[in-house]
């Protein structure tokens, strides 16, 4: 009894309410799932170099298109494969076109090629996926077997098909990759909702009576969400790789229209020659890949809700 | 277990069957002639071949004689290398993609599956940040520029290798190289997940309060259940890259199985394309058996012994 | 005096994250007598497991980081040990049991090399020794057909029959003390009687002190001499278990014994705590119960309280055993302490 | 890990320097057009002075970018295959350097009527020592004909009496077709009319080869698909044949001429990539490339040579009822506005000429080309003539009833899948845009489904390459009318009968006349415009000496070749 101050005033032991002081007010401020992911993921130092980066890169290919003094078409055969100079940052390429132009509408299409192939897939993977997941039985097995058939065939050979079908434009590009991308998707999608068809909350959910759609829809998909995100942001490198490697084989998108694929590929017929015209759109592609990739790991560990303290 | 590798039999063949039955169709309904080249064949001489391959018969007809030829083992001759047999053009091909791919897999395997370990277990230090900036890169620079880069300076400027071909051991590091690095980048990722996600298991907590070290538990307790992951990957990944690279094949100059998926398609040679399709896709389905058996040897839980 | 195994002194311990410190443990002070039970009792999050897992090092730093404060294991202070030095301790001198046995055994080894790589870890004996210790472990901790058991996997097991192997695997080499943090809750009502009555009775046939962490008062009845309550990283009060029972004096303990439900009274509305603990990332300055408190003083939220001893080691940490706060007869446990009830939970 | 680790960050830090250093020299160099004019002959180091003395290793190594398809000589129409024909195998008169000198025939009799020629066959052997006869080249040329066999090359002996009536399975009889070996060493072909272009084909083709029976009856539809399964009577024999990666060829003593061979051993690498075979040749892995793009040129500038002519690349422009390319001032103008030189200086391979006829040059007859004798063109200066191209699109949408050239409608330009058709499509896509403000869609397809579209009609333009064969009117016969081959579908009946009265005529001074009249009259109306005769650029070490390059596809001639002392 020592310790305690013996010096108190007399109102110290005044009796007050419970609950009616301040500190009732929870002082850590309520931290909703996407709120803490998001708090991570701008502390991942490296994350956020990549998303700059994916910024500035978007920038450039929006605005120096629309302020070059050249058009991406614009042909000069006298002056074909110039190094780089003041008047062509890049140089041209062997139709004396401005590469400094062309790389960057380039960007445009290789990074649209890349978002719209990696969400247009993602999307009816999730779609695909919940509904196999959700229903089971009969249908989850069709939707199964016809996933294991379809990835027997070698994605080459199945892209390259549909391709030839509808042709090589970037929308014909993102249509081809939506076609043969969804189905990992649409796989691991299923596999978590089937977990989670089995947890509690959906279990009281259907039990006040909620529909499939909005099973499906409230409870089921936003909890897959987070690992969704992260495959469609990872998925954009590999789509803009894939655009490349078509390039590589000839059945990129068409001419006029650059696209980082398509100058790599160019650049690296003339690479011993010029190796400028390869080393740009490469580095350019290896840097965007790396930024969506560290980006997409940020977004991952950002995610991940084992990790949340 | 008889019963049950008799029902993933019976299911594999289904599937099979399945693929060859949709890819022949929609083979067939692909515009363009086979036996179009950049010499121009005049339409006479077009039409006689397609009479002489009986290309000209209705296509049902053409199904059940592919597929009566298929049950035989026979997938017919190709119609670009007119008289090699696809059975031969595989056969002489894919062991040279698998020896490329296993090399490949023999370095990417263990490396990749080290620093996805490395960089899981020290998670936001310099270590691992520098295994995933290594990965990430392995995964950023598309295969026809890291062939070319390495080749480049490996065998023409530095004039260590050779430049391509498949004969002497030396000549395939460069191409082993080129494709392990790929392979060990995703490795590493993949590995890396996996182990972030085993270490905050409670069962690891268990071995640590038994009082085992840190590399036993490392050792015995995470890597065990963080290769589940990794195993389910594995099935198409090795598939895949046994199956050749087309990239690295045509660079190096590497007469693999990889050139003839792309060749064989947009030329337009169906019986070449047909083949690789159900030989891909017997490998692929025998591959994930295997997985799956390896599944089981790995994950008890799912140990087959229905 | 009995002979302490274990003393924590003003132990501090928090958490680094993103959003900055979480005072998880605040200065906690416990002992634990050689084969002794004592219970640590609390709502989730107020700290217990935290405590303990300190105790043994097994949080990852970062993000976890000690503070603060002493341990002292057999009058060894082995508050800085390295985790080398630990790795002798742990398992062989002290062990522990995990609250979920569905996911604390790795499900990818046998069972009987779970227990075994322990026994070879902290003895020198050979690979077949080390084989029939675990099985005779198995046989204790009453695994029929131990020597198949062996060879098993754990999902080969029902929960009750894992948290066995638990105890099997803690207790093989001899531990002098055994955590048993909350080791019933993952279990359905009957095997939690049979699995505290094993830890009972190996507790008695080894000697081993235990500390079992609960938020369950009935577990608590059934099992402990000392009974240790805290809430929000602090402990409140601690005292032998019939003073808790029958005479709490903390506001907090006496609300946790009013909302256990027990044997006799049915009908009756079983009482809640009104309120939510406080967020540790800002602890309040103050009694960190006091807003929840029926009894609240103006001093409550101004100056944390100090521990009040009283006989038997009974010591309360609150301004109503202050001379100069009014006095309050708070209602403690009336009906037998021998009759539990373990659908106690809060 | 740190190791490895470092060794990685080594790589790295290797891979930046090396870039860094590869882009400094790379800057100072350009194309520099006027290298293909003074290399475009072919025999460069043909004219030796002195006698320079030979290496002791006579072996020949070069790449080349795809493997041969078949050894089957019937079924045999790729470059490749007929590269290596050449060499290990020999017909009845060979091509070489521009002429036709004798083969398996001593000596040929042609009957006055121009009809009946007649082969007198030397001893030769085949490489396993047996006899050469004329059965074998009865067999072949049989074979080839035959329904059972599939050859795309039956075409080669139109000219032979009821060749063409026995291929389609019209008459069975094989006695009726004009090919008869009527002893071992005498081989009589009949043809159906007087062809004077007849000996051009057979030397010049690739067709034909004799083939062993026997060996065709053991191996069955195997037959040439190794080296075991094939046998030749040629200069070198085939040893080894690693499918898609090396081929090789020893000197066959037993050749009737072998004396004139020096050569030991040749050795083929494929490569299918550039910068890989370029690599080989600095390397001094290879002693040559078969053929290297314009690019690459730029780095070896006064050591590549060229070769050209064999193939007349064109537009195809659709010109049926109803196309957008059915007006004739439309195609006019957008023929006027192509600047043929520009794209042939910047783009096309060194050696490439510009062409303003749909006959090639070099095709002549006892040595007077046959298009200077009897000229045609289509008048458009190599540079193009924008002012005259605006005239007649001026024209076109005055007659189609439009005001600008953004109403025409979708013109659709169907591209084969390779870099060089490609780079020709962008740079006229974009003069049409420049000159005409013509917008054409560029519409890229694998070869298959590009060709299947150019056969069904399902384009606007499409840039075709033709062999231009050794006779004039090989490409002129196409468009006429009903043609299957018309990809034009161009229907002028003025045309066909211009063309038909020159096929029908009794005299060569006749049929050239008429036919320089269809020629004049195709190029005015304009449904196909011709663009160049493509070259090609090679490479060899100056000390291989003897290379040379005939005018026809797959015909490198390294027979003769030497190493030289180096």
């Amino acid at each position: 009894m020592s310790n305690i101050p013996i010096d108190l005033p007399k109102d110290a032991f005044s009796h007050m309410n419970a609950g009616s002081t301040e500190s009732e007010i929870i002082t850590r401020p309520s931290i909703t799932f996407w709120a803490d992911a998001r708090r991570r993921l701008f502390k991942n130092k490296v994350a956020m170099i990549g998303l700059s980066i994916i910024i500035i890169i978007t920038m450039l290919a929006i605005f120096v298109p629309i302020f070059s003094q050249y058009s991406y078409t614009k042909q000069d055969l006298t002056n074909t494969n110039a190094p780089p100079s003041i008047e062509h940052p890049f140089g041209t390429d062997s139709h004396g076109r401005d590469l400094w132009v062309r790389v960057w509408v380039g960007a445009r299409v290789s990074l649209a090629v890349g978002i719209f192939g990696s969400v247009i897939p993602g999307i009816i993977g999730v779609v695909i996926g919940g509904i196999s997941g959700y229903f089971g039985g009969k249908v989850d097995m069709i939707i199964m077997r016809f996933i294991d058939i379809v990835m027997c065939v070698p994605n080459m050979i199945y892209i390259i098909l549909i391709t030839i079908y509808i042709g090589t434009g970037p929308v014909a590009l993102v249509i081809a990759f939506a076609l043969t991308g969804w189905m990992g998707t649409a796989r691991s999608v299923r596999g978590m909702i089937l977990q989670l068809k089995e947890q509690e909350f959906v279990l009281a959910s259907r039990t006040l009576g909620a529909s499939s759609a909005t099973l499906i829809f409230q409870h089921l998909i936003p909890n897959t969400l987070g690992i969704v995100v992260v495959s469609m942001t990872m998925g954009v490198p590999a789509a803009i790789f894939q655009e490349a490697f078509l390039s590589f084989i000839g059945l990129g998108i068409a001419p006029p229209i650059p696209s980082w694929g398509q100058l790599a590929n160019m650049g690296i017929s003339v690479f011993r020659v010029y190796p400028s015209q390869l080393l740009i759109p490469a580095v350019l592609i290896s840097v965007t890949m790396l930024s969506f990739n560290l980006f997409g790991d940020g977004l991952r560990d950002a995610l991940d809700p084992k990790l949340r303290m | 277990m008889v019963k049950y590798i008799f029902k993933r039999l019976i299911i594999s063949i289904i599937t099979i069957w399945l693929l060859a039955t949709i890819s022949f169709f929609l083979l067939r309904t692909l515009p363009g002639n086979p036996f179009q080249t950049e010499k121009l064949l005049s339409v006479e001489v077009q039409e006689r071949m397609m009479a002489y391959y009986g290309l000209d018969r209705p296509l049902i007809e053409q199904y059940f004689t592919y597929m009566k030829n298929l049950l035989r083992g026979n997938m017919g001759y190709s119609l670009k290398y007119t008289n090699r047999t696809v059975n031969s053009i595989i056969a002489s091909t894919f062991p040279i993609s698998a020896e490329l791919g296993l090399r490949s897999l023999a370095i990417a395997l263990p490396i990749g599956l080290a620093l996805g370990v490395a960089s899981a277990r020290k998670r936001g230090k310099a270590v691992d940040y520098i295994c995933v900036i290594v990965a990430v890169i392995g995964v950023s620079i598309p295969s026809f520029i890291m062939g070319s880069f390495l080749q480049y300076i490996f065998a023409i400027k530095l004039k260590i290798l050779p430049v391509s071909q498949w004969q002497t051991p030396a000549h395939t590091v460069l191409p082993t190289v080129a494709l392990a690095l790929s392979l060990m980048a995703t490795l590493t990722r993949v590995m890396r997940a996996s182990m972030l996600e085993v270490v905050m298991q409670d069962y690891v907590k268990t071995a640590k309060a038994k009082g085992l070290s840190e590399g036993r538990i490392v050792w015995s307790h995470q890597i065990r259940n963080a290769l589940i992951p990794v195993l389910t990957m594995l099935g198409p990944m090795v598939t895949s890259v046994l199956m050749g690279t087309f990239v690295i094949e045509k660079i190096f100059a590497i007469p693999g199985l990889g050139q003839h998926f792309v060749n064989s398609i947009t030329g337009l040679d169906y019986t070449m394309t047909m083949g690789l399709t159900i030989f891909y896709g017997t490998f692929l389905v025998f591959a994930n058996f295997l997985v799956d058996i390896a599944y089981g040897i790995v994950d008890p839980r799912i140990r087959i012994t229905k | 005096m009995q002979e302490r195994i274990l003393e924590i002194e003003d132990l501090h311990f928090s958490f680094d994250t993103y959003a900055g410190e979480v005072h998880a443990v605040r200065g906690v002070s416990l002992y634990v007598n050689k084969g002794e039970t004592l219970a640590v009792v609390g709502e989730s999050g107020c700290g217990k497991s935290v405590t303990v897992q300190s105790v043994m090092k097994l949080i990852p730093t970062p993000p976890g980081r000690l503070k603060s404060g002493k341990i002292y294991y057999c009058g060894e202070n082995i508050t800085h040990y390295s985790q080398k030095q630990m790795q002798r301790l742990r398992g062989n001198e002290m062990s522990m049991i995990f609250q979920d046995p569905m996911t604390s055994l790795n499900p990818t080894m046998r069972i009987g090399r779970q227990i075994a790589e322990g026994i070879l870890k902290h003895e020198k004996i050979s690979a077949k020794e080390a084989k029939q210790r675990a099985i005779e472990m198995l046989k204790k901790v009453g695994i029929s057909n131990p020597e198949k058991s062996y060879r098993r996997y754990p999902h080969q097991f029902s929960g009750g029959m894992r948290q066995r192997v638990m105890i099997a695997m803690a207790l093989v080499c001899n531990p002098k003390v055994l955590f048993a943090d909350e080791p019933t809750t993952a279990l359905d009502v009957t095997t939690q009687a049979q699995i505290l009555e094993l830890i009972n009775e190996l507790k008695e046939e080894l000697g081993t002190s235990v500390v079992i962490i609960t938020h369950d008062l009935g577990v608590v009845a059934r099992t402990a001499e000392r009974i240790a309550v805290m809430y929000a990283g602090k402990v409140v009060e601690t005292g032998l278990a019939r003073d808790i029972f029958y005479n709490p004096k903390h506001p907090y303990t006496s609300g946790l014994l009013e909302s256990m439900p027990s044997g006799g009274e049915t009908g009756k509305t079983l009482a809640s705590i009104p309120g939510t603990p406080p967020d540790l990332f800002a602890p309040p300055k103050g009694c960190a119960f006091a807003p929840r408190c029926r009894y609240c003083m103006k001093i409550c939220q101004e100056m944390p309280p100090e521990a009040t001893e009283l006989e038997n080691g009974h010591s309360v940490f609150c301004w109503l055993m202050h001379p100069q706060a009014p006095k309050y007869e708070l209602p403690g446990r009336k009906s037998r302490l021998k009759t539990p009830d373990l659908k106690g939970d809060l | 890990m740190k190791k490895k680790l470092s060794a990685l960050l080594l790589i790295i830090a290797l891979l930046c320097s090396v870039l860094a250093g590869c882009t400094t020299t790379g800057d100072q160099k350009n194309i520099d057009t006027d290298v293909t004019e003074s290399n475009d002959t072919g025999e460069k180091t043909d004219t030796p002075s002195g006698e320079p003395k030979l290496a002791d290793e006579q072996i020949l190594t070069f790449v080349g970018h795809n493997d041969m398809m078949t050894l089957d000589v019937s079924l045999m129409n790729d470059e490749m295959s007929a590269l290596v024909m050449y060499a290990v195998n020999e017909a009845l008169i060979r091509y070489s350097r521009g002429e036709i000198i004798p083969g398996i025939a001593e000596k040929y009799d042609v009957s006055d009527d121009g009809i009946v020629y007649t082969f007198h066959l030397r001893d030769a052997n085949w490489s396993d020592g047996k006899p050469v006869t004329a059965y074998d080249f009865e067999y072949a040329y049989l074979r080839l004909l035959s329904p059972e066999t599939g050859s795309t090359q039956i075409e080669s002996f139109s000219a032979v009496l009821n060749a063409m009536e026995y291929a389609r399975g019209e008459i069975t009889d094989t006695s009726q077709v004009g090919i008869k070996a009527v002893d071992d060493k005498t081989l009589v072909i009949t043809l159906t009319k007087p062809e004077p272009f007849f000996l051009e084909e057979m030397a010049q083709g690739i067709n034909f080869y004799p083939i062993r029976k026997d060996y065709v009856e053991k191996y069955g539809q195997n037959y040439g698909s190794s080296p075991e399964s094939f046998i030749g009577c040629g200069p070198f024999v085939l040893t080894e044949w690693a499918q898609g990666s090396k081929i090789t060829m020893e000197k066959n003593p037993g050749y009737w001429d072998a004396d004139s061979i020096i050569l030991e051993q040749v050795v083929e690498y494929i490569v299918a990539d550039e910068n890989t075979r370029v690599g080989m040749y600095d390397l001094g892995e290879v002693d040559g490339i078969y053929s290297i793009s314009a690019v690459q040129t730029v780095k070896y500038s006064d050591s590549f040579r060229t070769r050209a002519g064999g193939t007349l690349q064109h537009l195809v422009f659709m010109s049926r009822e109803g196309a957008v390319l059915s007006n004739k001032n439309l195609r006019l103008a957008l023929s006027y506005a192509i600047n043929r030189d520009s794209i042939v200086k910047a783009i096309a391979s060194p050696g490439t000429v510009v062409a303003d006829s749909m006959i090639d040059p070099e095709i002549s007859l006892d040595g007077e080309s046959i298009v200077e004798k009897y000229p045609a063109s289509n008048n458009v200066h190599i540079s193009g003539d924008p002012a005259k191209a605006k005239e007649y699109l001026n024209a076109a949408l005055s007659e189609m009833g439009l005001s600008s050239p953004s109403e025409l409608p979708a013109i659709n330009y169907v591209c084969l899948d390779s870099p060089t058709h490609r780079a020709y499509a962008e740079a006229l896509q974009a003069q049409w845009q420049d000159v005409l403000g013509v917008n054409v869609d560029i519409n890229i397809m694998p070869v298959p489904q590009a060709i299947g579209s150019l056969l069904a009609g399902e384009f606007d333009i499409f840039l075709n390459g033709m062999s231009t064969g050794v006779a004039p009117e090989t490409l002129l016969d196409n468009y006429t009318l009903h043609n299957p081959n018309n990809y034009a579908k161009w229907s002028n009946q003025e045309y066909t009968d211009l063309f038909n009265e020159s096929m029908n005529a009794d005299n060569l001074e006749e049929r050239f006349t008429k036919l320089q009249q269809a020629h004049q009259l195709i190029l005015d109306e304009c449904p196909v415009s011709p663009l160049w005769l493509p070259g090609t650029a090679y490479l060899f070490r100056d000390y291989v000496d003897g290379i040379f390059y005939g005018r026809q596809t797959g015909s490198i001639e390294f027979i003769y070749a030497k190493i030289l002392e180096h």
